[in-house]
This record gives structure tokens, C-alpha cells and sequence, in this order.
């Protein structure tokens, strides 16, 4: 896998309960936006599905808009947000 | 319900005094809390928080902002937000900003795992609680 | 002036937190404060500036407040308003509202005992102070 | 003294700087208003006029307007109440 570019994938609290992962890598592809996202991580965890509707994305730790204003680079850490609840 | 009122020659234990109030509230349902954060994020989001509460209150002097994580019965304190500032109602409002906006922007995760009764009346069980909006 | 941000799975001590706070305060001029009570009539008084605020606020639960007397020095917590109430903004409000009031019409009368230069230019003394509107 | 009805008077913070004393007597007698009340105090403590200017009466632990709306009854508990500063 070292000859492909990835990103890594963070999943927290009910993500992680549906993943069953804390992280996992993907190969990265150019034009990776909100909607592949969804789909590639739906495709991999299908139980993701639910709980990402709920949920944002955070990239290299800054909340990213849920449209394709931005794509995933190569090396990004993608964080997956469900609701928050701190306090 | 009794209040606490006292005027004491002992010095003052904040951790005491909290204690004792929390000692009142009736655990009635849920067991206990356990938090979870993206820690780097959740830190970089605070001292966000921080330095924006810093703008918008010029008097703040001091700050600090500690949560807990992993299991937390209930009882334990979960967050802390202190401030110092040359006036308190510069300091007070910065406290209940801090707190609203730390309670739907930073990523920490609340569960609650239930002994005596989830809330759909079953036993034991977990979930995972949401505040009020989206980040 | 670095921040206190911390993500722990340590049990919060809010006293350690609160000395973290004022172990940064600059101690300049005053030594030491000294406060001095008409004790009941003082404790009286804070029991009715509770009522009261259960009255404006009726989502209170339970409420602390403890007043230091006698030698405190700069750095120790002089006095601690705590509440706990079924929705935040109203517990804020509602110690916001509290120590505006027991500032102002509690018995309570604070002395700084000067050793580097009292506000006069002298070495030593003492001097009654005053907040902001007579009882 | 016994014989005679009595009222308390406590001195704090500046009032007892002034007065040099927690605490003492005056012997009661009808119609002593804040007006009278004030007189007599700087009668016996001549240091007591200027903080006087500044203080509340506190009858029984209640605060008492400044005026004639109330006189001193026997066994009364006055308190000098000097402009407070706690908090």
C-alpha cells in the first residue's frame, strides 16, 4: 500500500461503535469531496451510514463545510463528528 | 433542599464545597458518565474558544479550561472553566460564553451507561447524548 | 499569560485549578486581605438574597454560598457562590446575580493590610475598603 | 443599670476603629430616631461623626431607612453598618 497515496480516517463515539475502528486508511483519488467521502466510508462500514447523516466532517482538525467546496488531499486526517456533547 | 450558608474562619475548599452540593443531587438513573475527545482537536478548539473570548472581553486576564475524559461517575466534575479578570461581569460573561459554545463546538462525546433502567426502560445499556446543535 | 488547556482522565481537583489561576497573579502591593462580618446578620441576609433568587430563577436546585473571615491572603478564595439548576443559563444568571447583590448589601467589610507601600506612598498600614453602592 | 431599659449597639469594621469597641450599651428612652440615634453616638465616641456619614443603621439585622420613619425600642440591637465591601 506504500505506493499509494492515503488518507487516514478518525472515527469517535457512535462512529466508532458502527466502524468498529478508532482509524483506518484509504487510497486517496483526486475530487474526494462530502458526497465520495460518504460514499466510500458508507461502502467500507455500511452501519456508518445512520450516524453520518448527523455527522461532520472535521479535515486536519477544522470543521469542513458539508458541499464540495473542498476535497480530500493526500496525507489529510479525516476526522468523522457525530453531535457533540461535552460539558 | 437546605441551602449551604456559612461565613468561616477555615480556609475554603472549592473541591469541598462542590462535594457537598453534589453530594444532594439524587443519582437516581444513571450510573455513570464516560467521556471520550479527539484530544488534539478538542485542545486546538478550546484555545480557539480562548483567544476569540479574548477579543470579545479585553478585561480577561486569566483562563483556564480543563475536561475530563474517560469514566466520570456521577458526582465527579466533568468540566472547568475559570477565569480572572479585572471585572467580574467581564469574567462572568466569558464563563457562559465559554461554556455555549464549548458544549456544541469541541469534539468531546458524552455516554451514558445505565444500570438500573436505560431510557427505554430496559437494564443496563449505553448512549451516546447530544447537545443542543451541530458544531 | 499562556492558557490552562487540559484534556485529562485525571480527576479534576477544582482547587488545584483554581491556585493554577492565582499562583499567576502578580502579588504587587497588598499582602494581605483581612474580612470581618456581622456574622448573623451577614448569614441572614445571604439566606434571603437566596430566596430571592429562587423566586427570579425557578429552575435553581440547590445553592452554596461561603464567605472567608479573617486573615486571607491574596491567592486564597475569599468566597464561593455555587449552584446547580436544571438549565445552565439560569444557574449563571443566577450566581451573576448573586454576588452583585452580596457585594453590596451583606455585612461583610474587607481590610488590605499594606507591607510594600500602601496607597498613600507609606510603608505599611491598613484601609478599610468599599464596593461600589451603600447597602 | 438593671433598672433602666437598655439598647445594644455593635461597631464594625471602620465604625469600631472609630469607636474602639465591638459592642455597648445606651439607655433607652422614647422617640430615638437616626437623627437622635447619631447624636448620641458621637456624643459618647466624638471619632464616630465621620463614619457615621457614610454608615447604615441595621435594626434587629434589618436595614433601616435614613430618616424618622422609626425609633429605637428597649432591647433593640443596632449595628453601625459602615459601606461594605465582601465579595
Amino acid at each position: 500500500q506504500g505506493n499509494f497515496a492515503q488518507f487516514t480516517v478518525l472515527y469517535f463515539a457512535s462512529a466508532k461503535d458502527a466502524s468498529k475502528v478508532d482509524t483506518d486508511k484509504f487510497e486517496w483519488s483526486a475530487g474526494i469531496n462530502a458526497q465520495t467521502l460518504t460514499n466510500l466510508l458508507v461502502e467500507r462500514h455500511p452501519d456508518l451510514g445512520y450516524v453520518l447523516k448527523t455527522s461532520m466532517f472535521a479535515v486536519n482538525m477544522e470543521y469542513m463545510e458539508n458541499d464540495s467546496s473542498w476535497t480530500v488531499q493526500p496525507g489529510d486526517e479525516v476526522a468523522i463528528i457525530p453531535p457533540v456533547s461535552g460539558g | 433542599m437546605k441551602d449551604i450558608v456559612k461565613i468561616t474562619s477555615d480556609i475554603i475548599s472549592l473541591d469541598e464545597i462542590a462535594n457537598a452540593l453534589l453530594a444532594k443531587i439524587q443519582n437516581k438513573e444513571v450510573k455513570t458518565l464516560a467521556y471520550e475527545a479527539y484530544i488534539p482537536m478538542a485542545e486546538k478548539s478550546i484555545q480557539s474558544l480562548i483567544n476569540t473570548a479574548r477579543q470579545k472581553w479585553d478585561d480577561l486576564i486569566h483562563v483556564a479550561i480543563v475536561h475530563k475524559i474517560g469514566d466520570c461517575p456521577v458526582g465527579e466534575t466533568s468540566v472547568v472553566i475559570a477565569v480572572s479578570s479585572g471585572h467580574r461581569k467581564q469574567g462572568l460573561e466569558a464563563v457562559h460564553w465559554l461554556i455555549d459554545e464549548l458544549k456544541v463546538k469541541v469534539p468531546i462525546w458524552k455516554k451514558e451507561v445505565y444500570t438500573n433502567g436505560g431510557p427505554d426502560g430496559t437494564d443496563g445499556g449505553e448512549v451516546w447524548k447530544a447537545n443542543n446543535a451541530l458544531p
